[in-house]
């Protein structure tokens, strides 16, 4: 990486997701130089994952393909994948920055024709589907990965399935001796956008996420319901693979909860009314009940709720479900709770349930600077008195699209002041 | 006190003040967990969410009065589960014990077992298991004892029968009179409000 | 320039063994005469890339066409600077992997595209980027002085630039500086407002100039060169700023038309903007001075109300909050009671929820039924929900109604032009009303000279906000951002972040205006659309069409350019029926040309030809993933990419079907309410246009089913096979264009 | 390792088997035992009929106050209820300051005082932890050959703090079981409660609980029952016939203490160790059987 020509003039954004990518590209449209870091190895970040955005129904990559294109014709935004902050010395104005990339065994000379994956054997859980799948160990993360290139699991990486696929490769664009590599950049200010992780939903033990087959989360429907999904889009049971007449949708899993994220994710409202979409196309016949304490739809997506409310297969029932229970032989769900308005006990079954698990900041303990300050969630404060540094997204607040890209734009701009202060 | 249906703080600051752990309902948002988590919610004629909102509203009578809060099996399910930390148990013990101290008794049993239980505790500093349910048995006299004891008489046999009955009555603790004087302390510091 | 063109074919990943490399070089040299042809087994290795590297060094090859794989794939490989054009043909996604390899249509298929590639270099000129006579200025114009107008100021100027007020009250801060105090980030508590921290960073700073009882009396110009007259304090002033930022807040809902929960019936039901002014003054208290204790909000007053506003207004929940903490403060005996339909206290604002609880605030979910005054008091009946029954709440001092926020965008009543003939919902004046997509809706603000209206259009209740998730500062006025509760209604604290947002952009704008380069979503392209005027016919089209108002009009109805506020769509270019509009690298007579090139076999070969033209934001990329996915389609179809599909000149149809074409599928963005077009209008006015030429072609006796149109999602990609080979059966029913040949 | 041992009323009186089981058990796994000095009882979970919350951990405060002046070895508590009636005060008088001064202002009528420093802990904690799994496979030399155990947890075990397993999902239970050779069968109930204190008071309704719990473990094919609380066992096993005049049912199944299966296990006086001669349902045959002979 002896070619990143960096300097206390550019701009550095950790986290290559829709609020990552945003902020690189508001920056150097205006005229700046940015270096993007993300982990993974392709950009989008969670928003890759979902079927659609509400309340547009729209899909994401439609956005991500202008935003791609809009960084393929500009020279001054520099991205690396698969890459990690080591460390942060300096401060605003003058950055010294580790990073540290992972290797890909896969290097640029990549045409993404598919034959290492034609060749290789050995499957690996699918981290983009979470697991629900198989996918070859050599691999494209996804289907509108950008940027379009393999990946080698470093499972395979030593081993003579690793061999296969360089064998197959007729443009020696498999590197099996790729090791974990660092350099340093250069940065007057830092944009922190490292996004989100789903809260991990078994740890609501009383949902039994994980030991009953048919409770999936919220992020898992969004793949299902995606046609490059586990299940080619088609929204079935876990268990069985059968076809849904009944299912529940609990909100707050784990959000708004003393024992879990004190705070509300913002989000989770809107996501499971946008899934009660998903599911409704797919069954003219199937019955959903949201089980929630508020609904919470700011603004104009209140009309998103109302038009979901107008669905008379829909049902909305206030109540925090206390506890589910697998029926042994078909899978079935029983939840049991309180009736919040009629003070009736429930005891209902349905087919499936998802949880609607709210969002954890991606942590970014590892790496310490005076000019980073968080909240107890963990939350980037953007403290006024330590400028430098600016979270955007949801590395600062649990929130949707549209107010990630606001906040991506206007990390932007606080860091283009940095360099203005310079 | 609030006519039925209106709203009157007055019963909420009684609670506040008078109720072990009374003031932790604030936190509620009714979202009913504790309600779904009870195992005897089925038995209860309203939830502890339900409870908490009347007194929100002011209905004194319905809450001291409701069995719900002295079918509380001490399970803590409501508590660990309480998205707002609300440690519902103790609010319900706490309702239980300030509604008998108000001679208002809901539920006859449970407030007259637990009387016995305390008393014990309080005159020798332990408990006596056999003389605890004689005891139980015969507050209502002769009869109605003879009639509980049989109640449980082939089960009271088979523990003698298999030992587990202590013989020997238990004798006083021997720091019982200093005991008591801590308890006495205890009430008289702490909640639970003094006896109508 | 003088094109000096090779051409460089790649044969790796499949193209190799799907077609003879030969017989396309031929093509090349007989129908294109380009002579220069090489092929690698792996262009976009470091040999291949050389292999161009040394023409271009050697040869002095300037125009390179690329057969290889798919534009969108190695991009940066095949990009050798600036003043080369660069042309890729996409061999792999298109042919090699939805084609049977070897076959007669397959080879036919790539050869027609090399022609189409031919034809269309031919055509393209490298791009000039656009001066403006005048000089570019980078000043910012902030309209409104609130908390979101005096961020985008201070923001702006921080940056460097130089930032402009204009405030209409004779003091800065709005709705912020009549506040007692504000929640917002970290949420734990209520905060000072600051609004005089920032009045004064406003006042003090060079950089920021401010107009108070100021009004915008009339923008002209485009940006980079806007001007700007204003009238402040009577007196008149002109200002040139390159870009806008527009935020002009929110007004409270009318409580007047709450008369249901009792406000202008009883002096002591005050709207929380009451509340927070009689707080900011010092004592809560009843109209007749009495210390209030007992206060009743009642949340959603008039919102999530379909007879009112059947938004939420976002704040109100906090907002009541706060003013039920000013009480505690006040007085600790103080009772709040507030009913509510949902608490909206999102993200980390839970915590000033539980502070609420905490301090006692007694939560009711239900809804008013009656407020009434008994005994010098007020009492509010109401519906609550989780004890299921009417309760009621006697002895309140004061109700506070929790009204919503109100775009300033909002007109009092829809305003009304003059109809055109052809206008279904004109009335008896021959007036109709304007819809609020219109630049002629919105409240007077901006006073634009623009011949689409002198305001941004707005979306759904006069929210001048952006239809875009992924573009939320996408308005319709190139340069002019909205930002703050005119877009929205939100919180102070998301108003600030809004306002810095929209600063970006702002700032963004005048700097790629000055160096002739497109803003989003056509960022970085230099091109833009030139007319010939001596052709035009003054039929309006190109005014009228443009989604972004970038055409004014001079009295005898001629167009007037204004190309920094163009987006590049081509749109006019597809409006007009003159063909006068063209860009240097896009224009009517290149697609033209490529339908020309193609080959069009006789009929009796029975191999029909279909034309696709497609959107490359969304249905090219479609298309691609098709092929990464192996999926195959007829080999009869010919993939035309177009910038957007409202810039096909309908003349294209009729030259294809004049050339013997079979067939048209347009493959566009979704419209609609929820339209995904980037151009807001493109495929909707594509789709409109087409209905149009099915009567032409009714006309010419050819059935109307030759041309059609399908919106087609960016994963909607397992539907191209379907909708290519149902087509190709249409045409089967229909048979071969009679035109072939002629 | 040295523990004060807090057995409280039951376990002299209906949880003797309890009591006779656990002392060579915990022996043979290198714990020594201390009694208290003169305690006093928990309070149970009843007690608020008649006091208020500071006068019931008062109560428990003083056995605190009197283990930590008096050695401060961890106190371990056989029965759930007096382990969760103590660990609620220990834990207050740990983490609150507040309480810890008011307590030590009533405990000063006794001339008695706290600190907070002394750690109370449930028994299976003390088996888990400090016995050690491998310890207590090593010590099992008649394993009891995957006889079909369902392993009752019950409420105050580890609800609400789950200092050392999950509140609503539990494992240690039946890791234990299993290192004793036994097969713990699947028991979703294991976490609902028995009736605990208001049993007596409110049988009626408590029988409905007990009927379920019986019933989910013979459902998962369970050959007995092991409980870690005198109220539970007592619950469970002694009101079976009750159960089965309600509910039609024939419920006849042996409820032990899991310490009654380790001293079984670890090849004790199935009488004089394991007490199994104490149970009102007999045990004795089915741990027979599967430890052989």
């Amino acid at each position: 990486m002896a070619d990143v020509q960096t300097t206390n003039q550019s701009i550095l954004v950790v986290g290559g997701g829709i609020s990552g990518i945003t902020a690189a590209l508001e920056a150097a449209e205006a005229g700046y130089d940015v270096a993007l870091i993300e982990k993974n190895p392709y950009l989008g970040g969670r928003v890759t994952q979902l079927h659609q955005y509400f309340p547009k129904l729209c899909p994401p990559n439609c956005g991500l393909e202008i935003n791609f294109k809009r960084m393929k014709i500009n020279p001054r935004i520099r991205f690396f994948t698969m890459a990690e902050i080591a460390g942060i010395s300096g401060q605003e104005g003058d950055y010294d920055v580790t990073v540290k990339m992972a290797p890909r065994y896969v290097n640029e000379k990549c045409t993404c024709c598919g034959k290492c994956a034609e060749a290789c054997e050995t499957e690996i859980d699918n981290p983009f589907n979470f697991g629900m799948d198989k996918i070859k160990a050599a691999y494209l993360p996804q289907d509108f990965a950008f940027p379009m290139r393999y990946v080698l699991d470093p499972s395979i990486a030593g081993t003579d399935e690793g061999k296969k696929c360089q064998d197959s490769c007729d443009y020696d664009a498999i590197d099996l001796d790729m090791q974990e590599a660092t350099f340093d950049l250069k940065a007057g200010a830092i944009v922190w956008a490292t996004g989100w992780n789903p809260y991990d939903a078994a740890k609501v033990e009383y949902y039994g996420f994980g030991e009953n087959k048919n409770v999936i989360t919220n992020v898992m429907m969004e793949r299902m319901a995606s046609l490059n999904g586990p299940t080619e889009g088609k929204i079935v049971r876990p268990s069985d693979g059968e076809e849904i007449k009944d299912i529940a949708f609990i909100q707050c899993a784990g959000s708004r909860d003393e024992n879990h994220l004190l705070y509300c994710s913002g989000i989770c409202c809107l996501a499971s009314l946008k899934q009660t979409r998903y599911v409704r196309e797919q069954y003219p016949d199937c019955d959903v009940t949201v089980f929630f304490i508020d609904i919470r739809a700011l603004d104009r997506l209140e009309d998103f709720y109302a038009m979901v409310q107008e669905d008379e297969k829909v049902r909305f029932v206030k109540s925090k479900i206390a506890n589910i229970t697998e029926d042994e032989e078909t899978g079935n769900l029983v939840l049991e709770g309180e009736n919040t308005n009629t003070g009736e006990q429930i005891k209902e079954t349905f087919d499936m349930v998802v949880l609607a698990t709210g969002m954890a900041p991606n942590s970014i303990s590892e790496v310490s600077s005076p000019d980073i300050s968080c909240d107890e969630y963990g939350f980037l404060t953007n403290d006024p008195d330590k400028a430098g540094i600016y979270g955007a997204g949801c590395a600062r607040r649990p929130t949707d699209v549209a107010s990630c890209v606001q906040d991506a734009t206007a990390s932007a701009l606080r860091a283009i002041q940095s360099i203005a202060r310079r | 006190m609030a006519k039925n249906g209106n709203y009157d703080p007055a019963f909420a600051q009684e609670v506040f003040q008078n109720v072990d752990s009374g003031e932790e309902i604030k936190m509620c948002m009714q979202c009913g967990i504790c309600g779904g988590s009870c195992p005897l919610r089925h038995e209860m004629d309203y939830t502890p969410r339900n409870i908490f909102m009347m007194i929100r509203n002011g209905r004194r009578d319905a809450v001291l009065s409701s069995k719900a809060i002295t079918l509380c099996t001490s399970c803590y399910s409501c508590k660990v589960r309480c998205p707002r930390g609300i440690p519902v148990i103790d609010v319900m013990h706490g309702l239980a014990h300030y509604s008998i101290k108000q001679g208002i008794i809901p539920r006859k049993g449970t407030a007259a077992f637990g009387g016995e239980f305390w008393d014990m505790v309080y005159r020798i500093g332990r408990i006596d298991e056999k003389d605890l349910s004689r005891r139980y048995y015969f507050q209502d006299g002769i009869v109605a004892g003879i009639q509980g004891m049989l109640g449980i008489s082939r089960m009271a046999a088979q523990m003698l029968f298999h030992g587990r009955v202590k013989l020997l009555p238990e004798r006083k603790i021997k720091g019982i009179k200093a005991l008591r004087k801590m308890i006495d302390k205890a009430e008289q510091m702490g909640k639970g409000g003094a006896s109508a | 320039m003088d094109k000096n063109i090779g051409l460089y074919i790649c044969t790796g990943c499949g193209i190799g063994e799907a077609l003879d490399i030969d017989p396309i070089a031929e093509v090349a040299s007989d129908d294109c005469s380009i002579s220069n042809c090489k092929n690698h087994a792996w262009l976009c290795g470091p040999e291949g890339v050389d292999l161009i590297k040394q023409d271009i060094d050697g040869e002095s090859v300037n125009t390179i066409i690329i057969a290889a794989c798919s534009g969108r794939v190695n991009y940066d490989v095949f990009d050798f600077g600036p003043d080369k054009i660069v042309e890729r043909v996409n061999f792999r996604e298109q042919i090699a992997w939805t084609q049977p390899p070897k076959e007669e249509d397959t080879q036919m298929m790539a050869e027609d595209y090399i022609r189409m590639a031919g034809a269309k270099i031919g055509r393209m000129e490298l791009p000039e980027p656009f001066k403006a006579e005048e000089e570019y200025t980078k000043d910012i114009l902030v309209v409104g002085g609130g908390v979101a107008g005096m961020t985008a100021a201070i923001e702006t100027a921080k940056a460097g630039y130089q930032a402009i007020i204009v405030e209409k009250e004779d003091k800065l801060g709005g709705f912020l500086g009549k506040m007692k105090k504000t929640v917002t980030l970290p949420y734990k508590d209520i905060y000072d407002t600051g609004a005089e921290d920032m009045i004064k960073a406003c006042e003090d700073d060079p950089k920021i100039k401010v107009y108070t009882s100021a009004t915008v009396e009339k923008i002209t110009g485009a940006p980079g060169i806007f001007s700007v007259d204003i009238k402040a304090n009577g007196n008149s002033a002109t200002e040139r700023v390159g870009a806008i930022v527009q935020a002009t807040g929110w007004e409270p809902y009318d409580a007047n038309k709450l008369g249901h929960l009792g406000y202008g019936k009883f002096n002591n039901v005050i709207t929380n903007v009451e509340m927070e002014e009689m707080a900011a003054a010092g004592k809560i208290t009843t109209k007749d001075g009495k210390d209030a204790k007992n206060v009743l909000f009642v949340q959603c007053a008039g919102s999530r109300d379909a007879d009112h506003l059947p938004y939420c207004s976002s704040a109100c929940c906090l907002v009541s909050m706060k003013q039920a903490t000013y009480l505690k403060e006040q007085n600790p005996e103080a009772v709040n009671y507030i009913l509510y339909k949902d608490i909206r206290t999102v993200g980390q604002s839970e915590d000033f929820y539980r502070k609420a609880q905490e301090d006692g605030a007694v939560f009711i979910r239900g809804s008013v039924e009656e407020v009434g005054e008994e005994g010098g008091s007020l009492s509010v009946t109401a519906n609550d929900e989780l004890l299921g029954e009417q309760i009621k709440i006697e002895e309140l001092d004061l109700v506070v109604l929790a009204v919503g926020m109100v775009p300033r965008s909002l007109p009092a009543e829809t305003p009304k032009i003059k109809a055109p003939a052809d206008a279904e919902d004109a009335d008896e004046d021959g007036m109709m009303e304007v819809q609020p997509d219109s630049g002629f809706f919105a409240t007077s603000a901006l006073n634009l000279e623009y011949r689409q209206g002198p305001e941004l259009p707005t979306l759904k209740y006069g929210l001048q906000d952006s239809h875009f998730i992924c573009f939320p500062y996408e308005t319709r006025r190139t340069g002019i951002y909205a930002a703050g509760c005119v877009r929205r209604p939100m919180e102070v604290g998301k108003a600030k972040d809004d306002a810095v947002g929209a600063a970006m952009k702002a700032i963004q704008c005048v700097e790629a205006t000055a160096i002739g380069m497109a803003v989003h979503p056509r960022a970085g392209d230099m091109s833009y659309p030139e007319l010939n005027m001596n052709r035009c016919t003054q039929c309006k089209r190109c005014t009228e069409e443009c989604p972004f108002g970038m055409y004014n009009e001079d009295e005898k109805a001629n167009p007037l350019p204004n190309p920094t506020r163009c987006r590049r769509c081509g749109i006019c270019m597809g409006a007009c029926p003159e063909r006068i509009i063209s860009f240097k690298d896009y224009s009517v007579g290149m697609i033209g040309d490529m339908l020309k090139a193609i080959n069009v076999p006789e009929e009796d070969e029975e191999k029909p030809r279909v034309i696709v033209f497609v959107c490359e934001n969304d249905a090219y990329p479609a298309v691609d993933m098709a092929g990464i996915r192996r999926m195959s389609w007829s080999p009869f179809v010919r993939f035309i990419p177009v910038r957007c599909l409202g810039s096909i000149a309908l003349v294209w149809v009729a030259d294809a079907l004049a050339g013997g074409i079979d067939g048209l599928i347009f493959m566009g963005c979704r419209h609609g309410d929820d339209y995904q077009c980037h151009f807001i209008k493109g495929s909707e006015l594509a789709e409109t246009r087409l209905g149009k030429v099915s009567e032409t072609l009714d006309r010419l006796a050819l059935e109307s089913d030759r041309v059609k149109f399908v919106e087609v999602g960016i994963t909607d990609y397992d539907k191209i096979p379907e909708i290519i080979n149902g087509f190709m059966e249409t045409i089967e029913e229909v048979g071969p264009n009679p035109y072939k040949g002629w | 390792m040295k523990y004060f041992l807090y057995w409280g009323c039951s376990l002299e009186a209906g949880g003797k088997n309890y009591l006779v089981s656990l002392e060579p058990v915990c022996e043979a796994l290198g714990m020594e035992f201390e009694e208290i000095k003169d305690w006093n009882c928990c309070g149970a979970s009843i007690s608020y009929a008649g006091a208020n919350e500071l006068a019931i951990k008062t109560l428990n405060a003083r056995n605190i106050a009197i283990a930590e002046s008096s050695g401060g070895y961890d106190i371990v508590a056989p029965c759930s209820s007096c382990y969760i009636q103590m660990v609620k005060a220990s834990h207050e008088l740990k983490d609150d300051e507040k309480f810890r001064t008011q307590m030590n202002e009533i405990l000063k009528e006794g001339n008695l005082s706290v600190k907070g420093t002394t750690n109370v802990r449930h028994i299976m904690d003390v088996l888990y932890n400090d016995g050690d799994v491998d310890n207590i496979k090593a010590r099992t030399t008649k394993p009891l050959n995957g006889l079909k155990v369902a392993g009752y947890v019950g409420c105050q075990s580890v609800r609400p703090y789950g200092e050392y397993d999950s509140v609503e999902k539990p494992k240690i239970h039946d890791k234990l079981l299993a290192a004793i050779g036994a097969e713990p069968v699947p028991f979703p109930k294991k976490m609902q409660c028995c009736g605990s204190g208001i049993f007596l008071s409110e049988m009626d309704k408590c029988l409905g609980l007990v009927n379920e719990i019986l019933e989910d473990a013979l459902a998962n094919g369970a050959e007995l029952i092991s409980t870690v609380c005198p109220m539970c066992a007592l619950n469970l096993e002694m009101f079976q016939d009750k159960v089965n005049a309600k509910f039609g049912t024939n419920f006849d199944v042996p409820v032990v203490y899991l310490t009654q299966l380790m001293a079984a296990a670890f090849g004790m006086d199935l009488k004089k160790d394991a007490a199994l001669n104490y149970n009102v349902i007999p045990p004795e045959g089915i741990i027979k059987a599967a430890i052989g002979g």
